[in-house]
């Protein structure tokens, strides 16, 4: 029976602390008015600190390989759909 | 019931170049089908159990290579082809998205179960579309509840008919006659009962039986009666005194939004200002024009969008 | 506390390793489909803000910003709570692992209620689509839209909340008699990963809905 | 691992013949029984709305059935084919009963949640047939918005809650597949030496699994847009019906390839077994499976040429459609080569299974005319389209399920069916289905738009035409359903192995036991070494 490779407290600690501090940099980027940039930044805000909680929290890198397929694909397969909908919606 | 039709009419270019491509898939359609049911009946025969067919494989190296080559043989045919055929149909299928300039109008209401036709002159149809044979029409399509579609097999030519948005479809009729109208696109319980006929004339007796219409004078005529009728002219007339945007010479320009980004003031900005006026206001004007959204049917609001498109008379190059 | 809690291995499966990684399997592929469940909700979104931009950002600073922020810190801090609780059930300290499953339950419980009060000044600020809405400026259609995807996302969201809450109660119980060990914590880990995606989901509703754009 | 050999334990139909041991049963081939059941009976139902339908269609005028009926008709048709029988079809009962057996097994990984499937399927069942019951819903299959939400007044909300609780069904179908296919193979089953219906179940239920929630939450936008009157869907308050179609047809087109790749998976072992020869090509084949799947995610935008979508949208989806064309190609070519040095014998599963490439590769070929822009534009929503989705879903779909039913049969129910009433039903069915579906090609051309309760005169020889092999067809139908339960009493025993076949499955007794396997099998070859068991018997 081969444990599951623990990681200290203290990681889990850190990876909390850079995720509040993501949210308070999105928090202050959205009171800057940078136009299209604003939701860039928000997007990918969003997805670092999503990425953060899937590997640290989720222990997404120390199990099997195909788990981090299966959670690529649901954010790939939402992808192909917003961004092929998109093609119609940009040049209607 | 007996004489029935195997082949469609064809009265316009588009359909021809349309039946060409047809032709060309049918035969290359009919060409793998027959060579796979061939193969399959071929082999069936001469591999069935117990035949004396010689099944030996000389050399298992050498099979798997030819059958890899094989294996990417069709593969690569296969997408050359539709790659092609892509190409060759995608062209007609811009031909067909693109309306010529000089085509003659006619504005189309699609509601459930039956067509309203008006030609810019101002004469009406229900379920029938007269057209002059020669040349180019273009129809401009709304729907008043859900979504139709105006398909005339005649011409291979359909477009969806949707709710609150102009949909555009043009044709230029080749052969003068009497053809089919379908609405194509499922609408109730008389989807099947909203068909009509479309009409190709020789130009000079379009000319005819357009003048012959008992038309109450044109749309733009028309647009202005309901101007004033629907209190428009209060605050857009040219004498008003109301702060209202100016109509005369707006279509076609630019306008500045309230937003900051510009919008062409085309078909669809003056439609949506009159039922959603609050979506794009104006730059330098209080949002306080009335939705007139369920008062205005939307052929009479085709008439109003006529009369703003007749009002030119402002000066070129002032953006509104 | 017995610690080699006996391990009950089901007939189909022939080890304790292969259960355990079914189940990390079966949990991620249902994971897979809750982001394309929820995905929907932001396409629909990007769609009809793309189609409403002004009225979307407009629409956005009538949220309830500094209770959204807090919200959001709120389940980060869960999440922290959470996998503390897991790594402390792979070790097989089954008090501090009760421990933390009832930190993030009570965190959870914060969420929902400032979700209340959040939906109560909605309710007071006549922005409910369906119910009272009402709004004096440009292109109420579209500001409707957005509160209409506002309440939709954030309820759908509430909902697999309190069921995450139910899942981690559970455990917690059956934590406190000692079933979990290091040899078996496999409902524990489910349930943790269930709800690090809940939380992942608000980290993406979180930008789109308070953030579109505050100047 | 259990290696003593535990003596030949009481089949699985044999351990407990109460009504209750059938409902409460987790074992993965009593669902896969019970499945088999629930969808023949969908299967009828459907097949009853079909048959009034070309009734009604044999005269132009409508003087069989009002519109409003005839309009509920084909909703209902379309609602319980698509989702009651054609998607559930091979992957909950052949693929409940096969999987865990192919790959050597005791059970699926979540035998509990096998269960649940089944009670979502029935409930969703009694959604719909409530809904038929209460008066039908006029929306036609695809609840197109804007008349799904503000201007249908019928059972659209029982219907919709039917399909949202289906949907839930296959998702956990398809979980249950995918870990199963991942975690629980013999040992030395390496995925290359997986079965190809190992292979197809594990694309469909990637399928499964990527699309169903998207249908699910779609379908739970609509309704409530017809409940509150606010939504996104609707262009009177600043909504667009084309979003609706971009998240229907996201679902849609993937779940015509649920349809079929299950159909391919049953035609790639009974092709191989009747042709005594190793598939053409493995890998390509098991490649193409996963092309199939995947790329079907990329196309469904040629479901809206003509719907007011943006041209360049439809030149992309058009080029997309053209890609997933490629992999079909490949799977017909290879079949076809499969029989070639083969030694081929005719019983009903092959028959079926030959009759199936053949109407596939139509329905494929008619698939590359409606990815053409210039070709769409005429015969988008006509008879066209139907023919082309009917040749593939009846002509490939259902016989390649009724193939699978004959074929794996004997180790179902350990019994063998008489071989010549299956032969004269697969060559009734063929040819019935042509009489069907081809001249609805050429109505399609003429251009007679679908669903339409009364037609223009010059169409009716055509669809009298059709209507006849309709009826040939219904008869088709219904013969296997008579043999196959005569034979369940009346027919000969089964030996483990009839068609000497080379699957895992085939090593357990007729009908298996409980358990599956006495001792987990050990795997050393490919899935389809027929050239090595019988060469030297066989000259």
């Amino acid at each position: 029976m081969i444990a599951h490779p623990v990681s200290t407290a203290k990681t889990y600690i850190f990876v909390w602390l850079s995720l509040l501090g993501l949210l308070l940099l999105t928090l202050g980027s959205a009171f800057l008015s940078l136009g299209a940039f604003n939701a860039v930044i928000n997007v990918g805000v969003a997805f670092a600190k999503a990425i953060l909680v899937m590997i640290f929290f989720m222990h997404l890198r120390s199990g099997h390989y195909i788990l981090r397929i299966v959670a690529i694909a649901g954010f790939f397969w939402l992808a192909i759909l917003i961004g092929l909908t998109f093609t119609d919606f940009a040049t209607r | 019931m007996w004489s029935f039709p195997l082949f469609p009419e064809k009265a316009s270019a588009l359909a021809s170049s349309v039946d060409i491509v047809f032709f060309v898939w049918l035969a290359l359609a009919g060409l793998v089908a027959s060579t796979v049911a061939f193969l399959i009946v071929f082999f069936a025969v001469k591999y069935r159990s117990g035949s004396s067919a010689n099944r030996e494989t000389a050399d298992e190296q050498a099979q798997n290579r030819i059958n890899r080559r094989i294996e990417i043989a069709w593969m690569t045919i296969p997408l050359v082809l539709f790659m092609a055929m892509f190409a060759w149909s995608a062209e007609i299928y811009y031909d067909y998205a693109t309306p010529p300039a000089n085509a003659m109008v006619v504005y189309v209401v699609g509601k459930q179960w039956m067509w309203k036709l008006e030609h810019a002159g101002g004469r009406r149809e229900i379920d029938e579309l007269h057209v002059p044979a020669g040349r180019p029409v273009k129809l401009v399509m709304t729907s008043q509840d859900v979504i139709h579609d105006f398909f005339m097999p005649v011409f291979r030519i359909k477009q969806d008919v949707l709710p609150g948005r102009y949909t555009t479809l043009w044709f230029e009729a080749t052969k003068p006659g009497d053809y089919q109208l379908f609405c194509s696109q499922y609408c109730g319980t008389d989807h099947s009962r909203m068909v009509g006929r479309v009409v190709v004339m020789e130009p000079a007796a379009f000319e005819r039986w357009l003048a012959s219409g008992n038309s109450t004078g044109s749309m733009a005529a028309q647009g202005a009666a309901h101007f004033r009728e629907y209190g428009c002219s209060g605050c857009h007339g040219a004498s008003a005194s109301v702060h209202a945007p100016k109509l005369e010479g707006l279509f076609g320009r630019p306008v500045q939004l309230a937003d900051g980004s510009t919008v062409i003031a085309d078909d669809r900005y003056i439609h949506d200002s009159v039922l959603l006026p609050r979506k794009e206001i104006t730059a330098g004007y209080a949002p306080i024009m009335p939705s007139f959204q369920g008062q205005i049917t939307e052929d009479a609001l085709l008439e109003i969008i006529e009369y703003v498109k007749s009002l030119k008379t402002a000066q070129p190059g002032e953006v509104r | 506390m017995s610690d080699s809690a006996a391990v009950l291995i089901a007939r189909q499966y022939d080890d304790a390793q292969q259960q355990r990684s079914a189940a990390d399997l079966g949990i991620w592929v249902f994971l897979a489909t809750e982001v394309l469940f929820f995905g929907v909700l932001f396409a629909v979104y990007t769609m009809t803000r793309f189609n409403h931009p002004e009225a979307f950002a407009s629409a956005s600073r009538l949220t309830n910003i500094t209770l959204g922020s807090i919200n959001t810190a709120v389940l980060l801090t869960s999440s922290l709570t959470m996998a503390l609780g897991v790594r402390a059930a792979k070790l097989g300290l089954s008090r501090p692992l009760v421990g933390w499953l009832c930190t993030t339950i009570a965190l959870g419980i914060v969420f929902l209620a400032i979700k209340a009060t959040e939906y109560y000044l909605d309710y007071g600020e006549h922005l409910v689509p369906g119910l009272n809405f009402a709004y004096a400026g440009a292109d109420r259609h579209a500001v409707e839209l957005f509160f209409y995807l506002y309440f939709l996302t954030t309820g759908l969201h509430s909902l697999h909340m309190v069921i995450g809450i139910g899942v981690v109660a559970t455990i917690a119980a059956m934590a406190s008699r000692g079933a979990y060990s290091p040899a078996y914590f496999t409902p524990v880990e489910v349930s943790g990963l269930y709800w690090h995606l809940v939380d992942i989901v608000w980290i993406f509703v979180y930008p789109l809905l308070y953030l579109v754009s505050r100047s | 691992m259990s290696a003593v050999t535990v003596p030949s334990a009481a089949s699985y139909l044999e351990d407990g013949f109460s009504l209750w041991s059938w409902l409460s049963s987790v074992d993965h081939k009593r669902i896969a029984v019970l499945y088999a059941i629930s969808i023949t009976l969908f299967f009828f139902i459907g097949g009853a709305a079909a048959t009034l339908i070309r009734l009604e269609l044999v005269t132009p005028t409508g003087d069989v059935v009002s519109a409003e009926t005839y309009n509920k008709l084909f909703t209902m048709h379309g609602v319980i084919m698509v989702w009651f029988f054609l998607i559930p079809s091979i992957p909950s009962t052949m693929g409940n009963f096969l999987v865990p057996l192919m790959i050597g097994a005791r059970d699926l990984a979540f035998p509990r949640l096998n269960l649940a499937s089944w009670y979502l399927y029935i409930a969703g069942g009694v959604f719909t047939v409530g809904a038929l019951l209460m008066g039908g819903v006029d929306t036609g299959w695809t609840f197109y918005t804007p008349f799904s939400t503000m201007f249908s007044n019928t059972h659209v909300f029982a219907a919709v809650a039917g399909v949202f609780v289906v949907g839930f069904s296959t998702i956990l179908t398809g979980i249950n597949f995918i870990v199963t296919i991942h975690t629980m193979r013999a040992p030395g089953m390496t995925w290359f030496r997986l079965p190809l219906f190992i292979w197809c179940m594990y694309a469909t239920s990637v399928i499964f699994v990527l699309a169903t929630p998207v249908l699910a939450m779609t379908l739970f936008l609509m309704s409530i847009e017809r409940f509150f009157g606010v939504g996104v869907f609707d262009p009177a308050l600043g909504g667009d019906p084309l979003l609706f179609q971009h998240l229907f047809w996201f679902y849609s087109h993937p779940a015509v390839y649920v349809m079929i790749l299950p159909a391919m998976g049953v035609v790639s072992e009974i092709i191989t077994c009747f042709a005594r020869k190793n598939v053409f090509g493995y890998r390509a084949m098991a490649y193409a499976v996963l092309a199939i799947a995947i790329i079907g995610f990329l196309v469904w935008g040629h479901h809206m040429f003509v719907s007011g979508q943006s041209i360049y949208a439809g030149t992309v989806f058009s080029i997309l459609t053209f890609l997933v064309a490629i992999p079909s190609a490949i799977k017909v070519f290879n079949w076809t080569a499969t029989l070639y040095k083969g030694s081929i014998s005719f019983h009903a599963p092959m028959l079926y299974v030959l009759g199936f490439i053949a109407l596939f590769t139509i329905g494929g070929m008619t698939g590359l005319f409606l990815a053409s822009l210039a070709i769409d534009v005429h015969v988008h929503d006509t008879y066209f389209v139907i023919a082309h989705f009917h040749y593939i879903m009846v002509g490939g779909a259902v016989m390649a399920f009724l193939g699978g039913m004959h074929f794996w049969w004997p180790k179902m129910t350990g019994r063998m069916y008489s071989d010549a009433w299956a032969r004269f039903a697969a060559i009734l069915v063929f040819f019935g289905f042509n009489l069907t579906f081809f001249p609805q090609f050429v109505l399609g051309y003429l251009g007679m738009p679908r669903r339409y309760h009364e037609y223009p005169p010059e169409f009716q020889m055509l669809n009298v035409l059709s209507s006849a092999g309709a009826s040939i067809l219904a008869v088709g139908y219904l013969l296997p359903l008579c043999y196959l339960l005569w034979s369940l009493r009346y027919g000969k025993p089964a030996g483990p192995n009839p068609w000497r076949a080379t699957g895992l499955e085939w090593k357990t007794t007729s009908p298996p036991s409980t358990g599956n396997f006495a001792t987990v099998p050990v795997v050393t070859e490919g899935p389809y070494a027929y050239s090595r068991q019988e060469r030297p018997d066989e000259r």
